[in-house]
């Protein structure tokens, strides 16, 4: 038999206002199963919550409803008041007489009537509430960073400083990423690699890091602290523990006139080697699209040259199994090629190039070792055409959205070109410029004031060749649309910067939800920028949406702050307002007949098939178990159960038909 | 193969000699053109530029007399033509309301069931069925294919088979051994339009486009349009006078460059009637034959 | 563009008769000037298209007036250049072929578009009454309306006859009368607009 | 007895509709008394029984309301809730439940003002439609 206390708050004015709440603790005396009914001024104050607290000790409540405000205000307030007094927390209901009563209606008796029967329905619910438990998930100490570019660098130096395990996954021979490839970076004009290489070495070194390269996440499974991930670790063709890095493979391998990625096809490689010199790990890959060994079965050239005999040409790829508590998303981005540009060549022109190919001309340890020549007859550009929105902001052929960081590259690009090349002329056609961020702005301003870079305000409609030169015919809406031509020896073009093309498997791997660009989701624009709408899972730089280095490096660190957090006990609990599925003692185990309709409905992927078996071992029939790490109390299961086998704890079908019979 | 034929004014008038070389390819080429029964003219650019409502009416006359006769693809060799019966199919096809109130302007129903095609796309579909052509005479010249603008743009409407630096009419010169030059002005303005009212623009367009084809190292340029035909042509004079240069450059329709190929004769063609004399400088080491065998393949991807 | 049978007053804003009469919306351009940066005549123009344009979307009546005075709506040649390369897909030569049609409503025609003009109704004129095209005559009726004119092209005509180009008699279409009622009704109703 | 007094059940998700409510309360909008509020996690947990039992205990309308689509707190859930209320629905008219009194409705944590309305204009109809005795003499349980 529940013994229930009702206390019933005036919020001053607020509620005794309208509603007259004596009446109301008068007719909730009278409720069956109510002992104690009680109206006060403030019961979130000390004496209020005393007045709880007291009543639940001398009167032995079961329940407690406190009729006053939302429960989105009190309801911590009012269960741990509770649970002081030794009651288990969610026996303890709030009705909301303030906002959904006594704010909203006329001073009348049907409003007092209306608390009335707030009031009842909380009773009646509250009488069929059970004690719950914070649910205890245990947590893997150990993250799984994806991509080891900067950002993924930076969140697994971070995570691993803070004295967690990482896995650290890049699917390219070494680290590094995009950043690896840049020549100096805006807007301090300091030298890519010279701030990246530290970190790389960092990262290589870390006792905490476990460096996966040329690896790829092949599935995950399990939910927040207790993640399980199978790593491809893509066959280099190589024995990394025998190799010295010496590099005698690459300088005997016969085919050396492979477009370098790297490079951005502007440099050559062989096909047994290095991406770049600082690569980490110094430790060559095998081609298998373009080695002569593989395509026509012999030559074995780096084999028999190798000293320390660490070429393996029968080398497979191999599954690693890994149990991580989170995960950060670090892939980054792509961008778009000149080949999508129907009024700029189809990329047909060799002296049309992006602003990553720019990068690698520019970089002292480029195909050009920093001299600025244009890719078809090696000649110094003299005038040079840099087009910013080259895909952004183009609804048409491109995306409509702004890449962001094109606007300070291009700017560093025109100065770059004009510091190496003094006399030569470079001009650059923009929309707008965006240079919002520290020192950004200034930057521009001296690229055109000190640098005497032409800004040019209007799109560029053409490019074609005439004369050996490249006419860009132009416009400068400053000017009133005057169009301009000018003939240019090369073209810088500030490709869009996109999603990687297998993004949108990535996300659907991690459970995590993406825009119609295939950047990944955060769970909240403004307040939760790092985190997804899967628990444990965050994200990391330019895989969530375009962004520079230092934006790039902050989410970073914030990821690595988030997961830190996380791992800062062995155990998470969780509210219990979970699903369950029943079971019952032999022969039936559980109403449950698996229909599994409830797998397809959740969207939490938190509905497991369990087998229930005799002694023998045989099975007698499968059945529904709710994870409950995953389940996050939507709910939808229960209402889809055909045979009612499932139940929402804290929102029982039995609490919640008692809620509606109250009403009758 | 039988089509449905819409000449259109200028194929009757200053441009005839295109009209006697489709006639003539199409005898050769057992291709059955059936004309459009008391055809009226597309309305041209006066109409769109002074009557919407006329500019979609008068096409949508042509378009229902094409319905009517059971006529579901028509040829329309001349691209202003084309485009303007294009646009009209493609506005009308937007909006059943205004397809409804054009029906009602031409005292006829349009339903909207015949489909234009452009003389590229005929020539290839005839190409196509015809599987394997005899080329006579190898057409082993340099030559600047001009699409103009009315046959390739707007993409949403006429879908050519790219808008800027289209191929497909190279590709059908590469089929009679000839050897498409790689240059910039494909689809630039001649100025159409403006021909007689504005001749000095004119000049400076087509000036552009032919100077272009030149520095290319054209023999020939090729074209598949009256209009441009009439200002690459017959406005040469002027465009000399304008250029301060002779251009001696022949401009020829596409139809009439196969004829060549196909061995029909000149007058035939209607060579004779051009301003700008045809005169086509003889070349080497024939790259013509093997150049058309080695389009077979490609002849029979278009099947 | 069904609904809009009766008259409206023509001094309502541009930008929104633009919209009502051809569902395109001015608003939509970013003025990032790449219609005037492929326009083949864009140098010849008093205004390149872009401005036009922007002219459009402000809003103001000496704006409106200024665009459909402006000779660029009357050298517009329709090559859809613009449109083909415009990032926000802005069908440039749609407004300019309503443009050039409201300023003719509204008697706002750039003087020196007079023989532009002339040449187009003397086109439509000779299409009224014969239904095809008929060159010799419509030359001579554009003389006539341009006497400045009347010596250009005298040294082309007679090439172009002995070739066989200029055809001494008219082609008629049958259905003339069903020609003529077309012009009337079509030009009914866009007087109304 | 005056004027006829409907009463409203009301099942709303606790994220959206709920908390919208509260703000109709924190900005003083009043509204009608008529409706009673079933807090649940989410639309998606409605078991339309529910609403058959709500009509049961004497309710003359009903109210569903949650988070707008692509705003739920769980994702997906208020599309169950109405990909189930679609079949749902063609049930209740085969038992020839009147549906006109089950309204659907979504109201976000920010829609405070449009929850006052949302009520005020079921309530109205409802009291056009007048008690619904047909449903009451149909189950045969007369209430009060």
């Amino acid at each position: 038999m529940s013994r229930i206390g009702v206390f019933i708050c005036h919020c001053g004015e607020n509620i005794a206002g309208t509603v007259d709440p004596a009446k109301v603790a008068e007719t909730a005396a009278k409720m069956p199963g109510v002992v104690y009914a009680v109206d006060y001024k403030y019961m979130c104050s000390d004496p209020g919550q005393n007045l709880i607290k007291d009543a639940i000790k001398e009167k032995k409540l079961t329940g407690v409803v406190v009729a006053a405000c939302s429960p989105r205000m009190h309801e911590p307030t009012f269960r741990a008041a509770s649970a002081e007094a030794g009651l288990n927390p969610f026996l303890c209901e709030m009705a909301n007489i303030r906002e959904h009563c006594s704010w909203v209606h006329e001073k009348t008796d049907a409003t007092t009537e209306k608390a009335i029967e707030l009031v009842r329905i909380m009773v009646e619910k509250v009488k069929r509430n059970r004690p719950l438990y914070p649910i205890k998930v245990p947590v893997t100490k150990t993250a799984l960073v994806l991509g080891a570019g900067v950002a993924g660098i930076q969140a697994a130096l971070d995570i691993a400083n803070a004295g967690h395990k990482v896995a650290l996954v890049e699917r390219e021979p070494s680290i590094g990423g995009h950043m690896a490839q840049l020549s100096e970076t805006f807007p301090t004009l300091d030298c890519s690699q010279c701030i990246l290489t530290p970190r790389m070495v960092e990262v290589a070194r870390h006792p905490n890091i476990t460096l996966y390269t040329y690896s790829e996440l092949e599935s995950v499974e399990g939910f927040i602290g207790n993640f399980k991930v199978k790593i491809r670790k893509k066959a280099r063709g190589i024995d990394e523990t025998l190799c010295t890095g010496c590099g005698i493979c690459s300088q005997k391998c016969p085919r050396k006139k492979i477009p370098s990625e790297f490079e951005a096809g502007l440099g050559l490689r062989p096909a047994i080697y290095v991406p770049f010199p600082q690569a980490v790990p110094n430790k060559p890959v095998i081609d298998r699209k373009n080695c002569t060994y593989y395509l026509k079965g012999k030559c074995r050239v780096c084999e028999k040259f190798c000293e320390k005999k660490a070429i393996r040409f029968d080398q497979k790829d191999e599954i690693i199994e890994l149990d991580v508590g989170a995960i950060v998303a670090a892939t980054g981005y792509d961008i778009k090629g000149t080949d999508f540009f129907p009024e700029y060549g189809y990329g047909k022109y060799p002296d049309v190039i992006t602003g990553l190919q720019f990068e690698r001309l520019a970089s002292a340890s480029g195909p050009t070792l920093g001299a600025i020549k244009r890719p078809s007859d090696g000649k110094e550009p003299e005038t040079i055409v840099f087009i910013a929105c080259a895909g952004s902001r183009d609804p048409a052929k491109g995306i409509p959205y702004c890449s962001k960081i094109c606007c300070m590259y291009t700017a560093k690009h025109a100065m770059l070109y004009k510091h190496k090349v003094h006399r030569g002329k470079a001009y650059v056609f923009y929309m707008d410029i965006r240079a919002g961020g520290k020192m950004y702005e200034e930057f521009v301003r001296r690229a055109i004031e000190e640098d005497g870079v032409v800004y040019i305000r209007g799109r560029v409609s053409r490019i074609y060749e005439e004369d050996g030169k490249l006419v860009v015919k132009g416009a400068d809406t400053l000017l009133g649309g005057e169009p301009i031509e000018i003939k240019a020896d090369m073209v810088v073009l500030a490709t869009a910067m996109v999603a990687n093309k297998d993004a949108e498997e990535l996300a659907q791997k991690l459970r995590v939800s993406y825009d119609p660009y295939h950047f990944l989701s955060e769970a909240h624009p403004k307040l939760r920028p790092v985190e997804t709408n899967t628990a444990g899972i965050f994200v990391a730089g330019a895989v969530q949406a375009p962004k520079d280095i230092p934006e790039a490096v902050a989410q970073a660190s914030a990821a690595a702050a988030k997961v830190a957090a996380l791992f800062s006990s062995s155990e998470l609990s969780r509210e219990p307002v979970i699903a369950v599925v029943n079971r019952l003692p032999p022969p039936e185990y559980s109403t449950c007949t698996g229909c599994f309709l409830c797998e397809k409905a959740c969207p939490y992927q938190a509905i497991e098939r369990e087998e229930i078996r005799d002694k023998k071992g045989n099975l007698i029939k499968t059945v529904a178990r709710i994870n409950p790490g995953l389940c996050q109390g939507c709910g939808t299961c229960v209402a889809l159960c055909r045979v009612k086998a499932i139940d929402l704890e804290g929102f029982t079908n039995e609490q919640v038909f008692a809620e509606v019979c109250s009403l009758g | 193969m039988k089509l449905g034929y819409y000449p259109g004014c200028s194929l009757k008038g200053s441009a005839r000699e295109f009209d006697e070389s489709i006639l003539a390819l199409a005898g050769r080429l057992d291709l059955h053109l059936e004309e459009v029964p008391d055809w009226n003219c597309c309305g041209s650019t006066a109409a769109h530029n002074l009557n919407h409502l006329l500019s979609l009416a008068l096409p949508a006359r042509v378009l229902a007399l094409a319905e009517r006769a059971n006529l579901n693809e028509i040829l329309v060799p001349c691209s202003a033509c084309y485009n303007r019966l294009a646009t009209a199919a493609y506005e009308l096809g937007q909006d059943d309301a205004l397809r409804a109130e054009v029906s009602g302007i031409i005292d006829m129903e349009y339903k909207g069931t015949a489909k234009v095609l452009n003389i590229i796309e005929a020539l290839n579909k005839v190409f196509a069925e015809a599987g394997e052509i005899k080329i006579a005479k190898p057409f082993n010249h340099k030559v600047a294919c001009y699409y103009g603008c009315l046959m390739v743009r707007p993409p949403k409407v006429v879908k050519f088979d790219r808008p800027e630096e289209p191929e497909s009419m190279d590709e059908l010169i590469k089929k009679i051994g000839g050897e498409p030059v790689t240059w910039a002005f494909k689809t630039e303005c001649c100025g159409a339009g403006l021909s007689v009212s504005r001749t000095d623009l004119v000049c400076k367009l087509s000036g552009k486009i032919i100077e272009n084809a030149v520095k290319a190292g054209a023999d020939a340029l090729v074209v598949a349009c009256p209009m441009c035909h009439a200002n690459l042509d017959m406005r040469r004079p002027d465009i000399e006078k304008f250029m301060g240069k002779k251009y001696p450059i022949p401009a020829l329709y596409i139809t009439q460059a196969i004829g060549l190929a196909l061995g029909l004769d000149e007058k035939e063609l209607g060579l004779h009637r051009h301003l700008v004399p045809v005169i086509l400088p003889e070349r080497a080491q024939p790259a013509g034959p093997e150049k058309a065998a080695q389009e077979k393949p490609a002849a029979g991807a278009e099947e | 563009m069904a609904e809009d049978h009766h008259p409206r007053p023509l001094r309502e804003m541009l930008a929104e008769r633009i919209v009502l009469l051809t569902q395109e919306s001015v608003a939509k351009c970013y003025q990032c000037g790449k219609c005037s940066a492929g326009c083949p005549l864009a140098d010849e123009m008093d205004y390149p298209p872009s401005q036009v344009l922007r002219m459009i979307q402000l809003g103001l009546p000496e704006l409106d007036e200024r665009a459909l005075k402006s000779l660029s709506i009357w050298l517009c040649l329709a090559c859809e250049t613009c449109v083909t390369r415009c990032p926000q897909e802005v069908d440039l030569p749609k407004i300019m072929d309503f443009l050039r049609q409201e300023s003719l409503r509204r008697g706002l025609a750039h003087p020196e578009a007079k023989n532009i003009i002339s040449f187009h109704k003397a086109f439509l004129d000779s299409l009224k009454y014969t239904g095809k095209l008929y060159e010799l005559g419509l030359i001579a009726d554009y003389k006539a309306r341009n006497p400045r004119s009347a010596l250009q092209d005298v040294l082309t005509a007679p090439k172009l006859f002995f070739r066989g180009k200029l055809n001494p008699i008219p082609h008629l279409v049958k259905g003339r009368k069903e020609i003529a009622k077309i012009f009337e009704r079509a030009a009914k109703k866009e007087s109304k607009k | 007895m005056s004027e006829f007094e409907p009463k409203i059940v009301a099942f709303v998700c606790n994220w959206c509709t709920y908390a919208g409510a509260d703000l109709t309360g924190t900005s003083r909008i009043k509204y009608a008394p008529n409706v009673r509020m079933i807090r649940l996690p989410c639309t998606g947990r409605i078991d339309f029984m529910l609403l058959l039992k709500a009509f049961d205990q004497g309710a003359d309308g009903i109210i569903v309301s949650g988070c707008h689509p692509g705003d739920c707190h769980y994702t997906a859930g208020n599309f169950h809730a109405r990909r189930r209320w679609i079949i749902f629905r063609s049930a209740l008219e085969f038992l020839g439940i009147d549906t006109r009194r089950v309204h659907f409705a979504w109201v976000s944590a920010a829609e405070g003002a449009k929850w006052a309305e949302f009520v005020n204009s079921v309530t109205d109809e409802i009291k056009k439609l007048g008690p619904y005795e047909t449903y009451k003499k149909a189950v045969g349980a007369g209430i009060e």
